[in-house]
């Protein structure tokens, strides 16, 4: 089938492409302001990641315990492996606060402490207990909000639109190329200013937490424009995914005193962490996890290993961990209360993106050149608050209070600016992919290379990685590449066509995959969530810097002489312990 | 856990391009048993025909993406095991009371616009404090429940008034009534009844409990719409 | 949205309060009805001019009246919101609406009527 | 396109205890609707006398009215209690546990079912 010309053309001020909380939050201040703004997105705004978030969202507002800006700018800078900027981090521990406030007067339904505040409860890697939340679904509130809000203030939506090309030329941006997913056919938007707020890429990977979704589409698109992508070798990996699954089971188990243990039945954290056992960070039960597994310890030999909270009784997991329950209940047929739970490490957290400056504008090279209009938060960017780590609860703010200082600056822009040329030919690139798709006659299936690809990532650059896997991985995405330009699609029609989002997606997994292998090769030290088994230590003379990656022609080309920000008087480099 | 059995599968397809109704399809797949719902969609999209579509993203009940009718019932697909079917055989439908757009994926602009309707925004006269509104333990638990709906819209969809009245607000659009009404920092509680107490509005809630059945946040919708109906009643005497 | 939308009307609360309140005392006439008629007259068919000297009494025949408007109420009130339910066109909502206005008001003159005349009537004769 | 399927009643949707509840409240409710008609048309007969009254009532106590007697008694029933589980679940919290309602409710109806079904067809002329 051909698919006719664009069947319509836009133009409007700002187009931002995602609609989680870091999407919506800008959207929400642009409108607010007075400023014409567009939000498109590939699935309905509530159905957007953020709404999984479930522990909370980080804010020194110390009101059950004694808190500081301070105390949670070193705790975010520790947990970063320094690796993030402190420029960022300082700014953002300030708006912290704001944003809360400003969530609660748009209507957040927050957990109450007994006089009527916002209660706030610990968090792994935050020295006080700063997590705000809603019981268990502190994301899913937040989103919900902002996107009443948005309604409220008129915020055009554009809902199953799924963004297949960007127009940038001369480093102006100049709008995007999106199809409309319900209806077929591509839309041409003009605009001012654009965002990319594409949330998290997770979906690399086997097992993740994230969701189906998170293919990390506009990084990708990034790519595609000769600019680059900073620290992509920074995946956080979340240690207690569902087996098989990958999906989260709170932290809050091992918080209320759930046990970690392996096929002899032995708490195993006492040999990594024996301090802080179940309790210690993140990556350091992951890799622990993963040791267990490797060494052949998982249960009956297979990769995962068992969180046992039997002993906690019935009655305090039914009170306290009704969700853990009922998960492990619905997708594993596990009773909690009278078995233990098989989970392994989920790709969780991607820390690296689009680089982006303090004021959220994507930049261009390692001397910070800005790319006009052109603006990126949330998960999809890279400022960057997490550095090497991020903490729990931080990306929840990190993308609502970066996608309103977005906003905050876009509006700013499009007062001051008029449209840019639009680029020659707009559908050009866009339509080439779904050409290639629809009329190709390979054998070739998006599917199979997408497991294949998710299969050898999770195998080679996961938890653990070193050179040889590495190695072998490269060449495999190599290969992966050349066969997807084979891909051929069943589904030709125009009405929902997923097989076609799929597709495409597939083809941006690929894309941004290499380059997290390539920095993950290149870095050859331990920090943060990267992990190599060939050089396990962190070096700071050497590595502590940014990553910037760009895609040529002849490969991945990279480049580390992007600084750190780093205030050597108040927070300099001290080692990671917890 | 990992050894594979054949599932017999029967799949409503509409395609609006080709078909002037939709028909069944039948698909037999090889998957483990522990299998959800969604697993067994993705596994005859990815590997036995790639027409088939349907809406999805966060495969953990959170998104409300994937609601669909199975076996005679509103589920979600991606929390829903096929053990809890029972070996029988299974048939997948979309969403009723929704028009079709292809296959499982329903045309949900009636229900975001009933949503929108209620006015689903905190609206406020008083002035707003430097910190946080003050709200109590107990008036936060009285929407602490209902502030888990997904917007999956399995209630509307399962409700027989909302089936025989197109025009009816259904469950989740006054629910969403409720959460504003009920929370302790909204201003606009009488605008909302009034939109609510309506012929189309809450009058046509027949108690028939099919959207509580639905729910798969086990939200006590109908619990909270009769107190809505009682607050509805007191506001207009 | 849609056609009928715009064409409803605000007496939803308090038609719902009705049928409800209709609903309960319908509910303990029919209490008090059951033994009347059926555990004093033993299961017996009921004698005409039982009935007839029964109906004598004032107070009687006032729950007699308030029970036929009650129920009349209570039932068509009823059938109004099945029509609404099911019925969406303007032209037949007004015919019906009509049909059950017709009804309601000739089963209440008849069944007035019938109070009337019984407690004229000279069991007697 | 869009393909509109659910027209009106969308039959093979399963049926939980609340929707038996609800389709035969309504169903009930119609028919009760009706024999009030047919009952007060009934009772009208008593104003002409003796006479045609005890013959619509020796009619009405052959067999087969009987029979369609003990009907209306479990409708009647069946429409009263379940009415009764609504008022309850409206004004009583009632949805929290509305099946347990539906069970004791009709329970007891079925029991005065019984009982007055005994009655009155022990009663046959
Ligand atoms: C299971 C889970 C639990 C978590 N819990 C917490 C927590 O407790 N605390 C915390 O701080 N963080 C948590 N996180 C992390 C946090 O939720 C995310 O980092 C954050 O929500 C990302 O927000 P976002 O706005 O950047 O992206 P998202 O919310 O992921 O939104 C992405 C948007 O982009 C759109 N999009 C993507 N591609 C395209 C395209 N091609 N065209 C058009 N639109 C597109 C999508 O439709 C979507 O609307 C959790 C993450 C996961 C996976
Ligand atoms: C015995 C005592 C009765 C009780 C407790 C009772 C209770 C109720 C209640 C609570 C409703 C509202 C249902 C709803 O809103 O969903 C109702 C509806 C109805 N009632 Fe009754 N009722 C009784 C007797 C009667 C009688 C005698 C008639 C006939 C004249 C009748 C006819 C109806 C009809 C037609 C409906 C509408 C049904 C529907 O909308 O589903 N009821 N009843
Ligand atoms: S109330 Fe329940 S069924 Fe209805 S939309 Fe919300 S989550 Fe879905
Ligand atoms: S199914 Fe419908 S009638 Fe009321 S109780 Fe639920 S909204
Ligand atoms: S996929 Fe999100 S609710 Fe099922």
């Amino acid at each position: 089938m051909k698919i006719e010309e664009a069947k319509k053309f836009h133009k409007i001020d700002t187009v931002v492409i995602g609609a989680g909380l870091a999407g919506l939050g800008a959207a929400l201040e642009i409108a607010k302001g007075g400023g014409e703004v567009a939000v498109l997105t590939k699935v309905y705004p509530t159905r957007s990641h953020s709404g999984s978030a479930q522990g909370g969202i980080a804010a020194s507002l110390a009101n059950v315990a004694e808190d500081s800006e301070e105390m949670h700018m070193f705790d975010t800078i520790k947990g970063s492996d320094y690796l993030g900027d402190q420029d960022v981090i300082e700014l953002f521990v300030a708006e912290a606060k704001k944003t809360v406030y400003w969530f609660e007067h748009m209507g957040v339904p927050f957990s109450r402490t007994e006089d009527g505040r916002i209660n706030q409860r610990a968090f792994g890697g935050h020295s006080s207990p700063r997590a705000c939340f809603s019981a268990d679904i502190t994301g899913h509130v937040l989103l919900h909000t902002l996107y009443e809000q948005c309604l409220k203030h008129n915020v055009h939506f554009f809902n199953e639109f799924q963004v297949f090309s960007l127009l940038i030329e001369d480093d102006i941006s100049r709008g995007v190329v999106a199809w409309d997913i319900r209806n077929g056919g591509l839309h041409i938007f003009h605009s001012k200013a654009l965002l990319l707020a594409t949330g998290g890429y997770g979906r690399a990977f086997k097992i993740t937490s994230n969701a189906f979704a998170n293919t990390g589409d506009s990084l990708s698109l990034i790519l595609e424009n000769g600019l680059p992508l900073e620290d992509m070798e920074f995946v956080q990996f979340h240690p207690t995914g569902l087996y098989k699954h990958g999906i989260l089971l709170s932290e809050a188990a091992r918080g209320e005193g759930a046990y970690l243990t392996n096929d002899k039945g032995e708490r195993f954290m006492e040999k990594y962490a024996p301090q802080k056992m179940e309790l210690a960070p993140r990556d350091v039960i992951s890799r622990a996890e993963q040791t267990e597994i490797n060494e052949g310890r998982g249960i009956a030999g297979k990769a995962y290993v068992h969180l046992d909270m039997r002993h906690l009784g019935k009655e305090k997991i039914m009170e306290r961990l009704p969700q853990v329950w009922e998960l492990a209940f619905n997708y594993l047929e596990v009773d909690g209360t009278k078995a233990p739970i098989p989970i392994q490490p989920a790709a969780h957290y991607s820390m690296g993106g689009i680089p982006a400056n303090i004021k959220t504008e994507v930049i261009k090279d390692a001397a910070g050149t800005v790319v006009t209009g052109l603006y990126a938060a949330g998960e999809a960017a890279c400022l960057s608050l997490h550095g090497a780590n991020r903490l729990g609860t931080n990306s929840v703010q990190g993308a609502a209070t970066f996608g309103r200082i977005s906003g905050t600056n876009i509006l700013e822009f499009i007062k001051t600016v008029n449209y840019p040329k639009m680029v020659a030919n707009p559908l050009e690139r866009a339509q080439r992919k779904i050409d290639s798709f629809m009329t190709n006659k390979g054998k070739e299936k998006h599917a199979l290379i997408r497991e294949e690809l998710q299969e050898n990532m999770t195998g080679h650059v996961g938890v653990f990685r070193n050179e040889t896997d590495m190695l072998k991985l490269k060449k495999i995405i190599k290969d992966l590449l050349e066969r997807f330009k084979e891909v051929s699609i069943d589904d030709k029609g125009s009405a929902f066509n997923l097989d076609l989002l799929e597709a495409f997606e597939v083809g941006s997994l690929l894309n941004f995959s290499e380059v997290i292998v390539e920095g993950a090769l290149a870095r050859k030290e331990s920090r943060g969530a990267h992990y190599r088994t060939d050089f396990p230590k962190r070096d700071d003379k050497k590595w502590l810097k940014h990553t910037l990656a760009w895609k040529t022609d002849k490969g991945v080309k990279l480049d580390f002489s992007r600084n750190v920000t780093i205030y050597m008087d108040r927070y300099p480099p001290l080692e990671r312990k917890y | 856990m990992d050894e594979q059995t054949n599932v017999k599968v029967k799949i409503l397809r509409y395609n609006p391009e080709k078909d002037k109704k939709p028909f069944w399809q039948p698909y037999e797949v090889k998957i483990e048993p522990d299998a959800t719902i969604l697993d067994i969609l993705n596994e005859i999209r990815w590997k036995l025909d790639g027409t088939l579509a349907f809406r999805r993203s966060c495969r953990s009940a959170i998104c409300g993406s994937c609601a669909m009718k199975v076996n005679g019932r509103n589920i979600l697909a991606c929390e829903t095991p096929m053990h809890r079917f029972k070996g029988r055989g299974l048939k997948i439908e979309p969403l009723p009371g929704f028009r079709i757009i292809k296959d499982l994926v329903v045309d949900l602009d009636s229900f975001f616009e009933k949503m929108n309707r209620v006015r689903p925004y905190l609206l406020l006269d008083k002035p707003i404090p430097d910190k946080e509104f003050i709200q109590s333990p107990e008036e936060f638990e009285e929407i602490r429940e209902v502030c888990i709906c997904i917007l999956c819209g399995a209630c509307t969809s399962s409700c027989p008034s909302v089936w025989s009245n197109e025009e009816y607000l259904g469950p989740a659009a006054l629910l969403k009534a409720y959460r504003f009404i009920f929370d302790s920092r909204d201003d606009a509680a009488d605008e909302r009844i009034d939109i609510v107490n309506d012929k189309n509005g809450i009058w046509r809630c027949h108690t028939i409990f099919n959207c509580m059945e639905a729910c798969p946040k086990h939200i006590k919708i109908t619990e909270y719409l009769s107190r809505l109906k009682v607050k509805a009643v007191e506001n207009s005497i | 949205m849609k056609k009928n939308f715009k064409e409803t009307s605000k007496t939803g609360a308090l038609a719902w309060l009705l049928q409800r309140i209709s609903a309960i005392f319908i509910f303990a006439v029919l209490i008090y009805h059951f033994f009347v008629y059926h555990c004093i007259s033993q299961g017996k068919a009921p004698e005409w001019a039982d009935v007839v000297a029964k109906m004598k009494s004032p107070w009687f025949n006032l729950l007699q009246f308030l029970f036929l408007l009650a129920a009349l109420y209570h039932g068509l009130n009823g059938v109004w919101m099945v029509v609404e339910d099911y019925i969406h066109s303007r032209f037949w909502r007004i015919f019906i609406f009509s049909i059950i206005v017709l009804v309601g008001t000739s089963l209440l003159f008849v069944g007035t009527l019938t109070l009337f005349k019984v407690a004229n009537i000279n069991p007697g004769v | 396109m869009l393909y509109k399927r659910t027209k009106f009643f969308d039959f093979n949707y399963r049926k939980f205890i609340g929707s038996w509840a609800w389709i035969l409240h309504r169903l009930s409710g119609l028919a009760l609707i009706f024999y009030l008609t047919l009952h007060i048309w009934i009772i009208n007969t008593l104003t002409r006398g003796s006479e045609p009254f005890n013959e619509v009532m020796t009619f009405l106590g052959s067999p087969l009215f009987k029979f369609l007697e003990v009907g209306l008694w479990g409708v009647i029933l069946y429409h009263a209690f379940n009415g009764i589980r609504v008022v309850i679940i409206d004004f009583a919290k009632g949805s929290l546990f509305h099946k347990k309602l539906f069970f004791i409710l009709t329970t007891i109806a079925f029991i005065l079912w019984v009982a007055g079904s005994v009655v009155i067809l022990t009663h046959i002329h």
